[in-house]
């Protein structure tokens, strides 16, 4: 290898490795932002934070391609931010505005977006895995060479929902990439006390759908076994399935008292914050500096002022048009 | 053309397939049996396993993937063999297909048709014996049809697989076996309106599906007495066509609803009362409803019957409010 | 003694595990975490994992379970965390927990208590803000109780946890945080019995749960008018008390029904149709009814509080009907 | 050993093989006697034979102890037959009759009887997966040494209830064994259209619950595995699985027209009846004589005989009662 390309593949790397840690930063900022909006009572309803799990989002999204499909949760700023979706657009679906991403219907739960293919934002744990499981089918059938992503936590491995779904996409080999978030607790239930069988891949491997467990704080290493991964779903070869080991650092939602784990637990997680550990890393290669890092703070931080201003500034849905969009022709 | 509820709407599935390729039929036994009902016979020969799929008994699942399939562009029509397995599907067609568009601003739509068999008659006991099409017009998002006749079972399909939004089809269990003559050029037919299957001007008596039949017998009896009922096959349960409705009971003042559903919270119910809010001072009697009974089915025939609106009913209920008249 | 609903609930759950060795509660996050609304805090300390069991995200199984402890002799209390799940577990409801009475030919009960969370107006969006009970009292073989009362939340568990057969218990999510005072004598109440909370002759106003609140307001706001509402707060849905709701609307012939249903096949439907079929000739106005716009709930305060019902409509409904009277 | 006890062992030996020949045939011919009685149009609804499925019932039912609690499906006859519910009260089921175990509000598909605890025929597949956890978790928190055992399809597989409940049960420990009738076919489907991985074991495994398949067409063998599993199962060792390799002779219901299938796959498979094999094994041990197996026979048709005129004469609840038995209290 010449000098030349030695540098340019760093020169690269750098760049790809800030992209990563400036992604990873967009969402705690946007984040943080949004509890103290809800603490201000701007955004109201569920919001449940993914502080914490920031890798699994932005390395996932990494290895995925524009034609793909996306499907998520209810937690899911993290995914939207990271698929593309403008935080302006994101936190005017926060504050239920009709400039917000989904015109304000959704909030915080219901994000979605026909333009990065983000269907949604579920509320329902499990509910989203069959709607993966058709879309995967329908590419399937028209033969287009893409696949659908569908995230969901540890917790919704035990609705049945996660057994038909796996089992369907295994039968008909379907291009769907199973993500699964394993942040060890469903609301106050830590995955020991909702699952015989904890490690997730054993479940998973009894479809005969190959499975994968990956460090969900290490960004690097969630994008490169999801593109990986991907690549071979979308090329043919079937379902796939990743657990990715992660934490939420925050309560599981604004009203969770949470009781159910010791602060020692939440310490110990957060002493591998992904994004802290990012940043080391790239320092000690010197990839990048203090100063880029306070650059990318600061151009973060201005955009998501930006984007809360936008919300602000954003326009209430008359009222009038309360029975809009129920049925797509109006009889 | 002599023909049956079972071929035409076998027929009706195989015109869609044939028009458009992006329609193809999922669901438990839908290809190699056949149908549960026999109505997808032949299908697997013609268009292959690709486009007529047999699932797994996961009816949450190939519903939900029908809901997926509809947002990534095809025209799904999802079989789920009766309406007492949808149970089993019901939080995606209330959480998911009949909120999507809605939760998403309008962005997606799900032009999605679900099929399935209801109702009671043939002594198959309290599991198998749901009438819950009426119960499921509760819900706003989605459409509710129920082909009672060889046109709307030939024809309701295709219409409602050019409906963006899903729709939900009925088909009663009894009414596979029923023959009659059917145009050859029977096509397409609207879902938007009721049907007055019988014009009269004494009573309005009100159905749908599986007891349009009984109605229809019901009102030749009470022409034998001399009163002249007029039945409206409602066709659609959401959204109610409440012009056509209304424009019997004006002419006819008195008004008697046959439904299928256990009586408490059935859909007759909810026509009754628009009846009262908006006919209140055209009605010269109240309103009856001939039911099913509160019970789950019993599997006797002489438990089931009794349980089920029957033709007797129908007629005694029309015929003491015209007597009620005089 | 000042107390909340949550507290009141806790109370009765308490009571009934120190009671009865053959109670015992189980759902998703009723032990560690306390209860989703903070209901059952407290409750794993004193009964321990045995008796406060919390279950995987498995809907289905875990309310089939509690039908199966029933049968094998206990009294199950599920908690299901709110409505928009149990549809996960409707099947178990429907399929078996209603019909197996029924199917058994009377050989086994299902003395067991289901308690969800239910109904809108804490801006949860679509999925989150559904209001079912009514539409689950459209089943024969449950039993559907609403409590909306810091005694009745005290109160209703006990006697259903003591019925034979099984009983939904519908919590409305806004009223947990309900303050007031409750004797420290207050027990098992009947479930029976709908109850006249506001006693008045000019109208009477027909709601339950989360709406009686409101409407308790619509009264107040009516008498400032000079209009003499009476409330009745119908307590269970299924079976309804219609000897009471007919004996208020003897006295006032005029009806408006809040509930917070969507309003096309709302159990305020089956209470209109009802009392058309009862009290035709003893009915001065058409009934009207305040329910919830057909839509799935939206997520911005100003959509949600229109699409629900409100005092302003409540107390318009009722002005417009006594006004009508003139 | 002494010729003395080895004799008394092979009396005993021969008598318990007597009985569960005895048992097989009598559910044949019960089913038989179902056939005919059904183009009648004496029995109607539903009729789904377990002709040619004998062995599971009745080696199962050998195999469990009185105490134990039976959930079963809407093919149950074999079930409550081997289970002890006798013939003229199975037969007035049958044909509707209030002298029928279930008062005749059931039929074929919903035998219930309270005496040998048997918790219904089912007709929702699946559906009675969670009320077996059920009955289960009753014994468990009452301290009860009994167990409940759950027969299930290999349709029933597919069903998000079963993952949901081997969950529970092997996470609770509870003592349920689940007993898989996988007769290759779930109506029309068969295992491999409908399951990723047709081995069923590994399924039941990935929930840590021990699993093993055993001959369903060999009584003995169903017998021997059933008792050694049940009696840990009713020990606390926790749930079990057993997957019984077996197949239905006949239609899948009244109305199938056996489109799915190969007539020589058929013949293969009566090659390998329950009954006619453990007659041959028996004759050629033997332990039974040509006279003896027609004793029995001619005992099992007049048993069956009666059984039907037993619900010949039985009686129609009248139409007034209609609503009984919907709520234990009438309001
Ligand atoms: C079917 C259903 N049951 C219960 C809930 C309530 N609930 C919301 S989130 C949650 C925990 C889900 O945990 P997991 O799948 O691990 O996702 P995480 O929140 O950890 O990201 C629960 C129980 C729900 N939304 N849907
Ligand atoms: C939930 C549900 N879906 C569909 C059906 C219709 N159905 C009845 S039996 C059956 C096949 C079940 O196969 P399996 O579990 O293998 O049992 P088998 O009939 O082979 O004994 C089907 C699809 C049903 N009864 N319940
Ligand atoms: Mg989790
Ligand atoms: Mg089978």
């Amino acid at each position: 290898m010449t000098d030349g390309v030695a540098s340019a593949r760093s020169a690269l790397a750098r760049e790809h490795a800030c992209v990563l840690l400036h992604e990873m930063r967009r969402i705690r900022r946007f984040e943080e932002k949004c509890a103290e909006l809800y603490s201000a009572g701007k955004i109201r309803g569920f919001l449940h934070l993914y502080i914490g799990e920031e890798a699994v989002a932005v390395g996932a999204m990494q290895g995925l391609s524009h034609e793909d499909a996306i499907v998520s949760t209810y937690r899911e700023h993290g995914h939207a931010l990271a698929r593309g979706i403008g935080a302006s657009a994101l936190m005017a679906e926060m504050f239920g505005k009709r400039e917000g991403c989904s015109h304000g219907r959704g909030g915080s739960m219901h994000v979605f977006d026909a333009a990065t293919r983000f269907f949604g934002g579920n509320a329902i744990v499990g509910g989203g895995l069959p709607l993966a499981v058709g879309l995967a089918l329908a590419d399937r059938i028209t033969g287009r060479p893409r696949m659908t992503a569908c995230f969901f936590g540890d917790g919704a491995v035990a609705e049945g929902e996660f057994h038909e779904s796996l089992n369907l996409a295994a039968l008909w080999k379907l291009p769907v990439l199973f993500l699964c978030e394993n942040n060890l607790y469903a609301m106050g239930t830590r995955i020991d006390r909702a699952q015989s069988q904890t490690d997730l891949r054993v479940k998973a491997q009894s479809y005969l759908v190959p499975a994968e467990t990956v460090d969900g704080m290490d960004v690097i290493a969630v994008e490169e076994a999801t593109r990986r991964i991907a690549d071979g779903v979308r090329r043919g070869d079937g379902p796939a399935f990743i657990e990715f080991r992660t934490y939420r650092f925050r309560a599981h939602s604004m009203f969770d008292p949470e009781l159910y784990r010791d602060k020692e637990e939440v310490e110990r997680w957060k002493g591998r914050d992904p994004i802290a550990t990012l940043e080391k890393r790239l320092k000690e290669e010197g990839l990048v500096t203090d100063q880029l890092i306070e650059a990318l703070d600061v151009s973060v931080a201005d955009e998501m002022d930006e984007a809360v201003q936008f919300a602000e500034n954003g326009t209430w849905e008359p009222v009038e048009d309360l029975l809009r969009d129920v049925y797509t022709r109006r009889s | 053309m002599i023909t049956t509820y079972r071929e035409a709407v076998r027929t009706a599935l195989r015109e869609a397939l044939r028009r458009d390729p992006r329609v193809f039929l999922m669901g438990e036994d839908v290809g190699r049996y056949g149908g549960s009902y026999g109505v997808s016979k032949g299908l697997l020969d013609e268009f292959g396993p690709e486009r007529i799929r047999d699932t797994p008994l996961s009816e949450s699942t190939f519903v939900g993937a029908g809901i997926g399939a509809a947002l990534g562009g095809l025209r799904p029509i999802v079989e789920v063999m009766t309406v007492n397995f949808s149970l089993l599907a019901l939080d995606q067609i209330v959480n998911n297909a009949a909120t999507i568009r809605h939760m998403s601003g309008g962005q997606f739509s799900i032009p999605l048709g679900i099929r399935m068999a209801t109702g009671a008659g043939r002594q198959l006991a309290a599991q198998h014996a749901h009438s819950l099409e009426g119960w499921y017009a509760h819900i706003p998002g989605i459409r509710i049809v129920t082909p009672a006749t060889l046109e709307d079972a030939r024809g309701m399909l295709w219409t409602a697989l050019e409906d963006p939004d899903p729709v939900l089809i009925f088909e009663h269990q009894t009414l596979y076996n029923m023959e009659g003559p059917l145009a050859d050029t029977a096509g397409a037919v609207d879902i938007d309106h009721a049907a007055v299957r019988r014009s009269g001007s004494d009573v309005s008596l009100i159905t749908y599906g599986g007891t349009l039949g009984r109605t229809l017998q019901a009102a030749d009896e009470l022409a034998r007495d001399g009163v002249d009922a007029e039945v409206i096959d409602l066709r659609t349960l959401r959204p109610l066509d409440m012009a056509t409705i209304e424009a019997s009971v004006k002419k006819t003042h008195r008004v008697v609803i046959v439904d299928e559903g256990w009586r408490s919270g059935s859909l007759s119910a909810e026509i009754s009362a628009r009846l009262a809010e908006s006919l209140f001072y055209d009605l010269d009697a109240p309103i009856a409803r001939v039911c099913t009974a509160e019970v789950p089915i019993p599997y006797p025939k002489h438990l089931e019957d009794a349980a089920l609106p029957q033709t007797p009913a129908i007629v005694n209920a029309a015929r003491s409010m015209v007597g009620a008249r005089v």
